[in-house]
């Protein structure tokens, strides 16, 4: 076991896929001479050269059709966005091209590509560069989504990424890529912890109950699993015992695991940093109550992010996303308190 | 041009021949469209009449089964027949069967054939040409001395997908072969209305760009100056742009009815693209002075394409509808 | 009272809001010299002129940026996608450019543009050109985005929208462009009706209750609506009376009307189009249980379209999307039958 | 060049005094940046040093009171104040103030002044391009003798909507000037690893619009060509595209450290840039020869320069954060 950062866990994962498959290679604006913007391909054009570590353009349509095209003839592209925000200008690429070449075609071609990038609210990156757009890809059949919000999950699905045989978005939080182990480790005993064999991986469509509980189930993914554990830490001190499911991957999705716990503790708050409406958690907190109608006790609690473009000012940044204590608040309001 | 001295004419004789069954495909399919719902067919149905000798000459001077693959736009039963596709399966899917190559989901936008190197015809315009740029990668990549091809029409050429990517070929010298069908118009918009500057090739000087223009009616153009191309693309690769002057005979797809036509097109104009500008009567004229196309002949083919797309016909009306299980197949690998 | 066709509806609206406002200007692939793709804008060139009927080249990107940068200094631009599908390669600048312009200068500009064309599910026009994408436009703060089921909707909807000082995404359903209304005065008398009265408008944000009933209310929006409407008169024929409630925009929502419905019938089913997982329905549902959690006597039912890109066969596609029937057996599903 | 015959040349000083004004603002933002917390600045941060001449000397040859107008990209302070911006809103805005320009929620990427005719700086490399069509069409539509100016970078150049725009903008007339700010780099890249053909003059030739290369450091050069062009643009409305050659002396943005800036070019080029190329510099000297500037005003205008910048950065200090009712305003109109 070794204690990682977030973004320590991305490096890693790329690289040991990259010295174990000779097919995959990564492109992206400067990933390559410039060491990476957010560091994560260090050393990897000195490592592998530039055709395996590409430095491209300002365009993401190529850079995606690049990805597309190569993976149709056999290879493993990952394709860097520099940030998640990004890849809308080349959102065409992914929705009417990736997601579908494979069922349109009748199944005689499969994209193995991995997009790949930053995401969510930053340091006052304001409206165009703080979303966290993980909907417009997991509404999408043909597409897999996946949310890590541990350095260990981080590297395991961005494994698992690397070797399935579909097109993979993955979300990377910029908020936790830089977060310290020991920060980590204080959330949550052992959170920073990545396994050290090379074929560690974390398959899709599991979510994980980082935190085992009896009166209310959090559910979160990516930055949100983080503000859950905090939020269940501070419940605890008021006598609060609540379980925390992290979703992991958006599609597949995994209900099942969420559902178990509420059949347990009978009231869920569902909480997710970007818009609310028509956002992920819509989708989970419906699926809940059709599901589990009989089961629960209370509604279930959407916590989301306010629903405007991401200001720039500090102070209303920082209301703009929940908070752990918007999600004791609601694990409360399920317990009528 | 080419600097070989003299045409393998039996050669031509077969895209001559592979010219006719693209064409007698294509009318059948005009003609079947009143009777299209019987058929299974619908959608927006693109016919290729009047272009053939660009799919033909081109893939034909590709190696397909040595690893040479192409990929189109939705404009695309030549390119599947031209590469020697099975028209039963290629009208099949263009009727929605099981027996279709993409199975029935894909349609007529939507004709591939992985094992002739065919990676698709795509519906968005544009869509397909950053794809082309992977492809080429890939050979790149693996050292492979291969081509790919491109298929895209006039009106792609403003999306600025198509920009992106021919900045990017020329940046990483990637062996594709953009091959602009220029047909004058998209829809209903001609080049006049719609490009700024109507030399297309400059588009591409504009990124240091080999390039060629080629008349697209002439079957021995195209293919000479395309083998010769190919021949150096596989030397030493890079990407070449070359600009296929040609034109289309029918509507855009079968919604441009003769009505909406009239909006942007006489029907003059079309009957003198038809007299002075066929490349299947341009071909058999030069065969026929050549002395290995006889009338005999011509007339044998005529009636073979013509069994030939009757019987892809049949063999899709006779084939049956995806199984509704398959809906759900094919979603993911 | 005139009997309209929904593709009628959508030229009457635009002939009218050009006549009264000579800053409406309509851009678009083939709106002019061909008269529309679709016919809507037929003879409008030659009505107008080229300044105010503008031909575009195959640029979407080009078409918005046109739009937005107009509004901005003053214009009111009307932008036909030729396809809403199309929209994709251009969505940046929708959700990136259009809907934030205001928020992040502050409130210093307004961008009161529409985008509208035909959306969803054709005629065998398979993966590319078949999607009803709304929840991508619906799920961004700064846009609005109206998806009308009747020609009088159709019709008013397109009023209020080229009058409203915000991007506004305008989905028609395709499969409603023609629909006869005879045809659909049979399924609802009336329902092809359009008042002549050129300053009639429909609010945003005001749910439709198109038919009462009492045992189970039926949710909808475009195409779904009519589904709906097909299903109440199937159930009336089995005896269960089916409130059918039609949403009529999705940004603004209106979720008071379909609780209000609700709170008497108890029971609901939401119907979308396109694919259900993160769709408009989640949304609908998740509200329902949030809101009404102690007046549902049943879990809500969603019925949707299958999670597969549109597949081209006749038979394939048919069973796609919902049909009525669809609808009845989850409306039983509601009463236990 | 310009014909004009003699220059006005204490217009100059005042736009010496402006390229002043700009630089001091930006380097006390360069400097504060190590207490950017307790200012309120974040994000990003990309500084104009070096570029100044092309926003003084483009911007001050349109008539904004008279409806001209310019919209940006993000690196855009300079912009602001060239058109006479206040410089404390523009430094409340890049502390995410409530005084600050947009209100505190735009910062520094994302400053405007509609009462000028500044239409924003935007963040999506590319993404303002296409707007500026708008704004053009917009003034081509009510007949309005006006320019539009369009700022961006030479990374812009490879995104698509670039090339979606300058052809629509041909095609249709549009008065907008296309002022590509070409600092030779797009972040870390280089214009030899990221455009194929390196002379980015052609892209526009392709599409048969109007152009011409300035040099950015040239205030004089900058002006004089631009009102002439102006000028032209107003009476007979049409599209140009302006190559500046300039150069950007801090890092991209804040991130780009000295030491990540030395994956790309050396400190030695820099300090060239800076010695040989500096736009302030060269006004300078050919002003003092000119003898409209003496070491006394330079002095004077460098301390009141520096006392403006002190004054803005005081002002948005003294000013309070938005308000947290202000998260939920603007977002509609
Ligand atoms: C992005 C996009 N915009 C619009 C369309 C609608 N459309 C389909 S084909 C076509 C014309 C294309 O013309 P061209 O590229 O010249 O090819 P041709 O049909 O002439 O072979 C248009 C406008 C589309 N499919 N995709
Ligand atoms: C579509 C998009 N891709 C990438 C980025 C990240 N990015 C921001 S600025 C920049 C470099 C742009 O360089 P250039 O256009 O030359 O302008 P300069 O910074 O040199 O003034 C990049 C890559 C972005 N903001 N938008
Ligand atoms: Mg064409
Ligand atoms: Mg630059």
């Amino acid at each position: 076991m070794a204690r990682l950062r977030y973004a320590d866990a991305i490096s890693s994962a790329l690289r040991e896929e990259m010295l174990a498959d000779d097919r995959v290679f990564i492109a992206g604006e400067e990933v390559g001479q410039y060491l990476g913007t957010l560091g994560v391909t260090s050393g990897f054009l000195k490592e592998f050269g530039p055709m395996r570590v590409v430095d491209t353009p300002i365009s993401e349509v190529g850079i995606l059709g690049l990805g597309i095209g190569s993976a149709m003839a056999g290879l493993r592209p990952v394709c860097e966005m520099m940030r998640m925000d990004f890849a809308m200008v080349a959102y065409d690429q992914v929705i009417n091209h990736a997601a579908k070449i494979r069922y349109m075609f009748g199944g005689q071609f499969k994209v193995p590509m991995v997009i790949r990038g930053p995401s969510g609210v930053g340091r006052q990156l304001s409206a165009q560069h703080s979303q966290s757009l993980e909907v417009l890809f997991a509404h999408v059949p043909g597409l897999k989504v996946v949310v890590p919000a541990t350095p260990a999950d981080m590297k395991g699905l961005l494994k698992t990424a690397m070797r399935d045989d579909n097109p993979v978005i993955v979300m990377e939080a910029l908020r936790l890529y830089f977060e310290k182990p020991d920060v980590l480790d204080a959330i949550l005993p052992g959170l920073s912890e990545v396994p050290d064999d090379p074929d560690f991986t974390v398959p899709f469509g599991q979510a994980n109950v980082l935190r085992v509980g009896t009166d209310v189930t959090l559910i979160g993914y990516s930055t949100m699993t983080i503000q859950c554990l905090k939020a269940a830490n501070i419940l605890a001190q008021e006598g609060i015992s609540a379980e925390v499911v992290d979703l992991r991957t958006l599609l597949p999705l995994d209900m099942a695991t969420p559902i178990a716990s509420i059949k347990k503790t009978h009231r869920a708050v569902v909480v997710q940093e970007q818009w609310g409406l028509y956002g992920c958690a819509a989708e989970i907190s419906a699926q809940i109550a059709e599901r589990a109608f009989h089961d629960l006790d209370a509604p279930v609690q959407r916590v989301t992010g306010a629903f405007v473009p991401m200001p720039y000012a500090r102070n209303l940044e920082n209301i703009s996303f929940p908070s752990e204590h918007d999600i004791v608040i609601a694990a409360k309001r399920t317990l009528g308190r | 041009m080419a600097k070989k001295p003299t045409l393998d004419l039996t050669k031509y004789v077969r895209f001559y021949e592979q010219m006719v069954y693209i064409r007698e495909f294509e009318e059948l399919i005009g003609k079947e469209w009143n009777n299209a719902a019987a058929h299974g067919m619908g959608g927006y149905m693109h016919l290729y009449s009047g272009e053939e000798a660009i799919a033909v000459g081109l893939i034909g001077g590709m190696d397909l089964s040595a690893g040479d693959c192409f990929i189109g736009h939705y404009r695309d039963h030549g390119y599947a027949l031209a590469a020697g596709s099975d028209p039963g399966e290629v009208m099949a899917e263009i009727c929605g069967k099981a027996t279709g190559c993409s199975k029935g989901k894909g349609g007529s936008m939507h004709i591939c054939d992985a094992a002739r190197g065919f990676y698709g015809g795509y519906g968005i315009v544009g869509g397909n040409v950053p794809i082309a740029l992977g492809l080429g990668w890939a050979l790149k990549y693996r050292n492979q001395k291969n081509v790919c091809a491109c298929f895209f029409g006039d009106g792609s050429m403003n999306q600025g997908a198509f920009h992106e990517t021919l900045n990017m070929a020329q940046l990483y010298k990637v062996p594709v072969i953009f091959a602009l069908e220029n047909n004058g118009y998209a829809m209903g918009t001609s080049i006049e209305r719609s490009h700024a500057n109507q030399n297309l090739r400059s588009r591409v000087d504009s990124f240091a760009m080999r390039s060629v223009t080629i008349n697209g009616q002439d079957i021995f153009e195209v293919h000479e100056q395309m083998s010769q191309i190919i021949q150096e693309m596989k030397e030493d690769p890079h990407p070449v742009f070359v600009e296929f002057k040609t034109y289309r005979y029918h509507g855009h797809g079968a919604a441009d009815t003769p009505v909406t036509q009239s909006t942007y097109r006489t029907r003059d104009e079309v009957a003198r693209a038809k007299e002075e500008k066929d490349p299947i009567k341009f071909a058999q004229a030069k065969l026929i002075d050549a002395g290995v196309l006889t009338n005999e002949m011509i007339a044998d083919i005529q009636a073979r394409a013509y069994a030939s797309a009757e019987a892809a016909m049949k063999f899709s009306d006779e084939s049956p509808y995806p199984d509704p299980s398959e809906l759900i197949k094919d979603v993911y690998a």
